[in-house]
């Protein structure tokens, strides 16, 4: 289908949507679904219908809105663009705020015939109007958590309809796309993308362009782009947003890559344990495919792209990239050794772009805004926005977007309102189980791939979860060990054994039978299975208890008997 | 390589359907689609499990004549990805949440609470096939720790009370219905 | 040719040649327990690191294709630190029992152990699979002392091409399986017991093997199958004049370090009790010598419908001379009374060259006859 | 083997027929499925579905007998596409154009009408063959076409028609230039230790050792001269089968047999068992009491290939040692030395020249040493030099280091030449009467006529006792299941064993292997039309009939 006929599409949606004064957005992500979200909406719906004049205002399904713990979330949009949060909305204050939002303008309402049980719903909603309890429900858009934001990946998720193709073209969807196949060649985006700085988000932050560059420059019949939509942090929920709340989004970027390194083919790699995220990925794609923006001559080019999915089953590792490519081949998730990298020789031998799903998402915004706006945002070396799932004992969590070199502070203490109680925060642990815990000693430490690293942590995919005072680090470290011992893939003994090994030392010391040397064991198997092991699940295993070991050693020490 | 190989049961068994068992069906339908090609092995167990609730010996015979991928492959493959069962699941199902978030809110207590509910460790199904209890590595609902589903349906916010609730009136459900068909 | 220098050693390579290739075949000792010169690459095993100048990292040498110039280093303190290390992990999932244990001498992972010093773990022993199965008189499987370098499983699938066995589970409970751990017998397993061949430890072993000597008190003779005509190479490992086990050796001609069922496990024909250990004549014959009293004529059954042979029946022994005595002189009077050609000579194509030889060299200079053939049509 | 086993690995297209490869030569199968695992492309053509066939990338397969239509075809393909090598043909070759007249009537139509196997399958097999197609990955090779390289067994041979379809192999290896070069050629798969010795040295009825024609006056003096005797026999001998007719005949009256075992590996074991009854003298000198050994008058207890020393030659001509490992029981001797004293005794009683000393050898070297000097392609060996991986022959000069490859820039005779073959039907078709065709052959675990084999503990273990390989269908036909006693009639006789179904063999096929003394293969095999020049009986094709014997 050519350009033309997706705007002419576009704009009848935007011509459709403007004719309401109000819209309700009502999210319907997992969270807030499994707060109620489903009879909110319900209860919106039906109260919209009784409502004396229903169509001034319109009830929108949307993703995901952030502030997770509040839900189910609304929002109420006015043409002119003002929006105003309501939390907890539970079916009374649901008709609270209808009752409030429509204009009740009786003389029209009186004309109006309707079913007695409309009635019913009417009168209930005459009763609503004289409420006061609304006002509890509304979150001030001057809150921190909504301030501090700054949202590029994020930034129609909770807004549009992730069932609606119309709904992302009408939010300019698409146009990307259509840009870089109109008017780039494949190395002007990659240099694009290598310009803005964009770093890969699954944790390791390798530069995207030069990712990009590598596979536009191999010589090979056949190309793969593979989006890894494995989010197997656990604590991390990002990257499932995304593909659950805007999964056009995440298909527009993948297409912009395969175009940037000429592949004809690709596959989204998602974890089982997201059959949301599933279905509406194959269903951006049926919809993609049935207006010819994926198929055969994307556009009405003569660029041709085609995308599957595929569903992992339950390992961690096949997060890792040579391991998610087996897995695609239908093998044993295990790992290989590097090189040859999957940019050379990746998905059946041919090479292969694997992206992360929060790093192609960026992508789109990246082309529409150009390099330079992306690369002004963030810090010298980590440029751009990151997502994060923020939870653990915190008063506000949920999905935020930060741009990069935000403090841990602004995070915790003005993003997250704080631990609540009377227990104090005690540490921030980045990066899931490869990653680390940051203490409250260093609150000024600026989230940038480069600062985590030297405290031993590393940026991850996103999992932020916040552990208060009440929280044993050994314990929480014993916690991670499990899940590697769980998730090693067994190919190589540093990680197969070594972990295990890891862990038999920790139960030793928390149940209290650990000797003074155990500490420097503990600490030197460590690191053996860190330089030893061979990918980076294994690597990287061993960071949360060395990087507990370092910053709370006393709370070790104070498990091991003095007179042993 | 059967020709040469011991002809040993499961071939004959493997054999003898699909005429009969029409779930069989709906795994050839999952095998056409992907052209019976080998790389589509996790994609057909994937399906195998739907149609079938596990895995049995038989089931992955089968999958290993049709996709020619041998019958240890299928095996090996099976066996590394937790999400494939080798035996019946219940009929209905409580998964805790783990992940850090859940663990940090104290789903552990939660895990322990069910399993001596239902008398039975974590990964099994009780002995009259009602129950199945297993744990899961985030569920993505971090925002509102600690988390269960029960039969699909996500418990937010959940303590160990509500979560044996919501259990024990399922089973106390399905008591009532079993005593009504003695006595029907 | 590629050029590299690896301890000091300037080495030249084909191109493509991974650096312990390189290393090994110029005599270069890295440890390695999941390489094979005949497999693909695993790098499991994680013992093959060296370091290479300009990096400050380790790598795998088997995974490290050799490059123009490149400087390798293969001994260090930090290199026999790591290696020491991951080999601590590996006998901490391994029993230290060297003592009783029939692979002591040809085990790896003891030699190494034995290399780096490691007289015992440095952690608590945690053996992960202790599977037992001894379901066929070929090879016995003990879990156990598998080390899960993979060799077995790569060399079923990428040479025997049978797949029989592959890895199952994950992590520390991984093991080299059969479908559902079942018996080998009910698995594709040719039983050619290459998986044997490639073991490092005492993970499998030939049933013939167990409680049959030390390694180092067996003699070994490098001779050739008797098989088919292919001509493996085979090490017999005999002591007290008997065979312990066969096994192909490092550099088979025609074999490389392979074999099939029958050359490695189809020997012990040789000590059946049927053997024919001495000279016999038919009973008739033997009568008619006057070497034994009753007459006795040749029965009408068919050989091949004898139920149960049993050679006494239809022979007595008798000693080297009087047989020979009795072929030659019968040979002698058939050719005078019927010529050369009413004699006809079957040699064999499992006798030797000088054998066949002799025994065409004897009808043809001898007798004077080209009746002489072997079932080369067969 | 024109070529060596250990360039199978690097062929680009490997061409299998008439071989269970995978059974018979297990470690040959090694070297294909390497090379199958890089990317070469595999095809097959046989009648069963031989294990080695899940690796294939194309399987043909062909009513039995019907197999050289299909080699025809693709070569009509190969000259009609313009796939031939016509360097090649031009430089090395002869007669080539009487050869493609032929050819020409031999469509892939045709072909396909025959043999049941469909023309794109021939097209596509010509096409893999002829230009070293790979299925994927890099050829080690240079040139613009890969190297193929063909691979048989008896199941071509052993046919009234086996020279014809061995000629016809080496046509086709020549018109496309897959000869001559590393991991190409024509090579036969040898089913024993040293079948390839035996010949070498002149276990043949026509020639003298090193295949020196017994009917050539001047070689034959030659090796007299050597021998030290007035003069050697001239006329062609008999063959083992021709001397059983010749036995019965009364013209044959003694038969030595050194490690052989006719009354199971022969054809038509009731005739030849006839023939061994008349005889006046049967020796048999084997390891064993075989089949054969309860007709002999006399038996001579010998060493196993375990217990002496020697040399073998092996399929790819390869001379090496074989060394004693354990000692031979009781008075058992080697084969050499039992032969030297019979040879000494017949000498002094026939008052033949040279006198008995000439017989004294002291060991298998000195014999082997004798052995080059009459032995033209070993006369350059010794057992210093077979040390440690042997050499394979020619290898005319102390210096030589061996020939892995032959043919090399010229042909033995010269130019190769091609050979204008027809292709002819079996000797016996199938009738009302015996509706199924037999095959015999081998199964993995047993080897031969299982004298040995069947006394190893775990081979008999792995296979106990044996059995006919029969199609779903036929089976079914008759009321017959998995592991039911049936019964097999020929012309020449019956046996009775027991059925495994198996989609392994097509409809209107039983396989038989000749390894089971109580199901004797052989004695439903013909003997009565042999190929003409190679005198091999077909054992692949008899034509039988089954019975139930449930349904009697």
């Amino acid at each position: 289908m050519s350009r033309e006929k997706l705007d002419q599409i576009a704009e009848k949606e935007q011509a459709r949507q403007s004719q309401f004064d109000k819209r309700i957005h009502c999210c319907i992500s997992t969270a807030c679904l499994s707060a109620g979200a489903g009879r909110t909406i319900q209860t919106l719906r039906d109260s919209m219908e009784a409502a004396p004049i229903g169509d001034e205002v319109e009830v929108v399904q949307t993703g995901c809105m952030g502030l997770c713990s509040r839900g189910p979330l609304v929002r109420v949009q006015e043409k002119s663009g003002e929006e105003v949060y309501y939390a907890d909305v539970d079916s009374e204050c649901a008709e609270e705020l209808v009752a409030k939002t429509v204009s009740w303008d009786h003389a029209k309402a009186k004309q109006q015939e309707i079913s007695p049980e409309l009635q019913t719903v009417r009168d209930r909603l005459e009763t609503a109007r004289k409420k006061r309890s609304l006002k509890k429900h509304i979150l001030s858009p001057d809150l921190p958590f909504f301030t501090k934001q700054f949202k590029v990946v994020l930034r129609d998720v909770g807004y549009v309809d992730p069932e609606k193709l119309e709904d992302y073209l009408a939010h300019g969807g698409y146009e990307s796309l259509h840009k870089v196949l109109a008017e780039m060649s494949p190395e002007q985006v990659c240099d694009e993308i290598l310009q803005s700085g964009l770093r890969g988000r699954g944790g390791a932050g390798f530069p995207t362009g030069l990712k990009w560059g590598f596979v536009r420059r191999e010589e090979s019949d056949v190309k793969y782009v593979v989006v890894n939509g494995d989010e197997g942090d656990p604590g991390a929920y990002m990257d499932r947003t995304v593909m659950e709340d805007n999964p056009h989004q995440v298909l527009e970027g993948m297409m912009i890559a395969a175009y940037a390194v000429g592949a004809s083919h690709g596959y989204f790699y998602i974890r089982a344990e997201y059959p949301i995220a599933v279905d509406r990925i194959r269903g951006a794609i049926r919809a993609a495919r049935r207006h010819g923006i994926l198929g055969k001559s994307v556009l009405g080019t003569d660029f041709s792209y085609n995308a599957d999915v595929r569903i992992g089953a339950g390992a961690f590792v096949c997060g890792e990239e040579t391991a998610l490519i087996h897995s695609i081949e239908g093998k044993r998730g295990v790992p290989r050794m590097r090189p040859p990298y999957p940019s050379t020789s990746g998905l059946w031998g041919k090479p292969t772009v694997i992206n992360n799903v929060e790093t192609l998402a960026s992508v789109p915004a990246i082309i529409k805004n150009g390099a330079d706006w992306y690369a002004q945002i963030g810090t010298e070396k980590s440029k751009g926005t990151k997502v994060f799932a923020l939870a653990g004992q915190l008063t506000n969590t949920g999905l935020i977007e930060v741009p990069m070199g935000i403090t841990l502070k602004e995070i915790v203490f003005e993003i997250g309102g704080d631990v609540p109680g009377d227990a104090e925060f005690k540490a921030a642990q980045t990066g899931g189980p490869s990653g680390g815990c940051i203490p409250n000693t260093h609150m000024d430490t600026p989230v940038d791939y480069e600062s985590l690293q030297e405290l031993g942590s590393i940026m991850g995919s996103g999992g932020l979860v916040i552990i208060d005072s009440t929280t044993s680090m050994p314990e929480f470290a014993r916690f991670f060990m499990d899940f590697c011992v769980d998730e090693s893939c067994g190919k190589c003994v540093p990680c197969r054994v070594g972990t295990v090994q890891i862990r038999t030392l920790l139960d030793k010391i928390i149940e209290g039978r650990g000797e003074p040397e155990d500490l420097d064991k503990l600490d030197a198997l460590c690191k053996l299975v860190r330089s030893t092991s061979l990918c980076g699940l294994g690597q990287s295993a061993p960071n949360p208890v060395l990087s507990t070991l370092r910053f709370f050693r006393q709370e070790y020490e104070a498990l091991i008997p003095t007179n042993a | 390589m059967s020709d040469t190989g011991p002809s040993n049961g499961k071939l004959k068994k493997a054999q003898e359907h699909p005429s009969g068992d029409d779930r069989y069906v709906a795994l050839d339908r999952t095998m056409k689609r992907f052209h019976n090609e080998k790389d589509a092995l996790l994609e057909v167990l994937h399906s195998a499990q739907e149609t079938f609730g596990y895995l049995s010996e038989e089931l992955l015979f089968y999958i290993s004549n049709h996709l020619h991928v041998p019958l240890s492959q299928v095996y090996g493959v099976a066996t590394f990805y937790h999400l494939f069962t080798f035996e019946p699941q219940g009929k209905h199902s409580c998964i805790v949440c783990t992940g850090t978030a859940c663990h940090v809110k104290g789903s552990s207590e939660i895990v322990e609470e069910m399993s001596a509910v239902l008398n039975i460790p974590v990964g099994k199904t009780t002995e009259d096939g009602l129950f199945s209890l297993s744990t899961a590595r985030c569920l993505g609902c971090c925002g509102l720790a600690p988390v269960a589903v029960i039969n699909g349906e996500i418990q937010g916010k959940a303590t160990p009370e509500t979560i044996a609730g919501k259990v024990g009136r399922i089973l106390a459900d399905e008591r009532i219905a079993q005593d009504q068909e003695e006595a029907g | 040719m590629i050029t590299l220098s690896i301890d000091t050693k300037t080495i030249q390579v084909a191109p493509d040649t991974n650096v312990l290739k390189a290393a090994l075949d110029n005599g270069i000792h890295i440890p390695h327990l999941c390489y094979h010169p005949e497999l693909s690459i695993s790098g499991g095993c994680r013992l093959c690191l060296v370091e290479v100048e300009g990096q400050d990292q380790p790598v795998l040498s088997c995974g490290l294709t050799a490059a123009e110039g490149m400087v390798i280093q293969t001994q260090s303190d930090q290199l026999k630190e790591l290696r020491r290390g991951v080999l601590d992990l590996f006998i901490s999932d391994h029993p230290l029992d060297c003592v009783v244990c029939d692979k002591a001498g040809s085990c790896t992972l003891q030699e190494y152990a034995y290399e780096y010093g490691l007289k015992d773990t440095s952690y608590e022993p945690t053996v992960s699979s202790t599977l037992f199965q001894d379901d066929n008189p070929f090879f016995l499987r003990d879990h156990q002392y598998c080390i899960l370098c993979g060799r077995c499983v790569r060399v079923c699938d990428e040479i025997v091409g049978v797949h029989a066995i592959d890895f199952a589970n994950r992590g520390f409970e991984t093991n080299i399986a059969t479908p559902y751990d079942g018996p080998m017998i009910d698995s594709t397993c040719v039983f050619c017991g290459n998986c044997v061949q490639v073991c490092p430890t005492a993970a499998l072993m030939p049933v013939s093997r167990l409680q049959r000597g030390r390694e180092w008190d067996l003699d070994r003779t490098l001779s050739v199958c008797g098989y088919c005509g292919v001509g493996c190479q085979i090490e017999y490992a005999t002591k007290d004049d008997a065979i312990i086990y066969a096994q192909a050796p490092e550099h088979g001609a025609a074999n490389g370090s392979f074999l099939c069922t029958k050359g490695r496990y189809g020997w012990d024909f040789a000590t059946s009790p049927e053997r024919l250990k001495q000279p016999m004549l038919r009973r008739d014959v033997a009568h008619e010598l006057g070497l034994t009293e009753e007459p006795w004529a040749l029965p009408e059954t068919s050989p091949l419908d004898i139920r149960k042979p049993n050679v006494e029946q239809y022979f007595v022994p008798v000693d080297w001379d009087t047989a020979l005595e009795f072929v030659s002189s019968r040979l002698s009077d058939i050719t005078e009374s019927h010529g050369p050609d009413s004699i006809m000579g079957l040699a064999s194509a499992r006798c030797t060259n000088e054998d066949n030889y002799l025994f065409q060299k004897f009808m043809r200079a001898v007798i004077g006859t080209n009746n002489i053939d072997h079932c080369a049509r067969l | 083997m024109t070529n060596s086993v250990r360039e199978i690995r690097d062929a680009d297209c490997i061409f299998i027929t008439g071989s269970n490869t995978a059974e018979a030569h297990p470690v040959i199968s090694y070297e294909v499925v390497r090379a199958v695992k890089k990317g070469a492309h595999l095809i097959i053509i046989d009648p069963r579905r031989i294990p080695l066939v899940d690796h294939a990338t194309l399987f043909l397969q062909p009513h039995p007998g019907t197999d050289i239509y299909v080699f025809l075809a693709m070569m009509h393909v190969i000259i009609r596409e313009g796939w031939m090598d016509e360097t090649f043909i031009a430089e090395r070759t002869e007669d080539y154009d009487a050869f493609a007249a032929i050819l020409e009537g031999y469509t892939p139509e045709r072909a396909a009408l025959a043999s049941g196997v469909p023309e794109e399958k021939i097209i596509q097999a010509a096409r893999w063959y002829a230009l070293g197609e790979r299925a994927h990955g890099e050829s080690i090779y240079e040139e613009a076409h890969g190297h193929s390289t063909i691979l048989y067994a008896m199941g071509i041979t052993q046919r009234s028609n086996g020279t014809d379809n061995v000629l016809t192999l080496a046509n086709l290896s020549m018109l496309c230039g897959q000869i001559g070069k590393p991991s190409t050629g024509v090579n036969p798969l040898r089913g024993q230790a040293n079948v390839q010795g035996a010949c070498d040295v002149g276990g043949l009825v026509n020639v003298l050792p090193g295949y020196q024609q017994v009917t050539d006056d001047k070689l034959r003096e030659e090796t007299a001269k050597t021998w030290e005797v007035e003069q050697l026999p001239c006329d062609v001998g008999l063959t083992i089968v021709e001397s059983t007719h010749a036995a019965l005949a009364g013209e044959v009256h003694a038969i030595y047999v050194m490690g052989e075992n006719p009354m199971m590996s022969d054809p038509n074991s009731n005739h030849v068992e006839e023939a061994f009854r008349k005889l006046d003298l049967l020796i048999v000198q084997d390891i064993f009491p075989s089949e054969t050994a309860y007709l002999a008058h006399v038996l001579l207890p010998a060493a196993s290939s375990l217990e002496k020393d020697g040399t073998f030659t092996n399929t790819e001509r390869r001379v090496q040692r074989i060394r004693k490992v354990i000692s031979p029981p009781g008075e058992a001797l080697p084969d050499w030395s039992i032969i030297a004293d019979i040879a000494a005794r017949v000498t002094q009683k026939l008052d033949r020249k040279p006198g008995p000393e000439a017989w004294k050898y002291d060991s298998a070297s000195s014999i082997f040493d004798e052995l080059t000097l009459v032995t033209p392609i070993y006369s350059g060996m010794s057992y210093d030099r077979l040390q440690p991986s042997g050499l394979q022959w020619p290898c005319p000069s102390e210096t030589h280091p061996g020939t892995p490859i032959l043919h090399l820039d010229t042909f033995a005779r010269g130019q190769g030449k091609f050979h204008a073959v027809e292709a002819r039907d079996p000797a016996e078709l199938t009738d009302e009467e015996y509706p199924l065709t037999l095959s015999t052959g081998r199964v993995l675990y047993h080897y031969h006529s299982g004298t040995m084999t069947r006394r190893s503990a775990p081979l008999h273990w792995r296979e106990p006792r044996g059995y006919a390989e029969i199609n779903r269908q036929d089976a079914e036909a008759i009321g017959l299941k998995d592991g039911f006693a049936v019964i097999i009639h020929s012309r020449r006789g019956t046996i009775r064993t027991k059925t495994k179904i198996s989609e392994g063999v097509p409809p209107g096929t039983v396989f038989l292997a000749f390894h089971w003394r109580e199901a004797p293969a052989n004695r439903l095999t013909q003997d009565h039309t042999l190929d003409p020049i190679a005198k091999i009986p077909e054992y692949k094709i008899s034509a039988i009939r089954l019975e139930n014997p449930r349904a009697r």
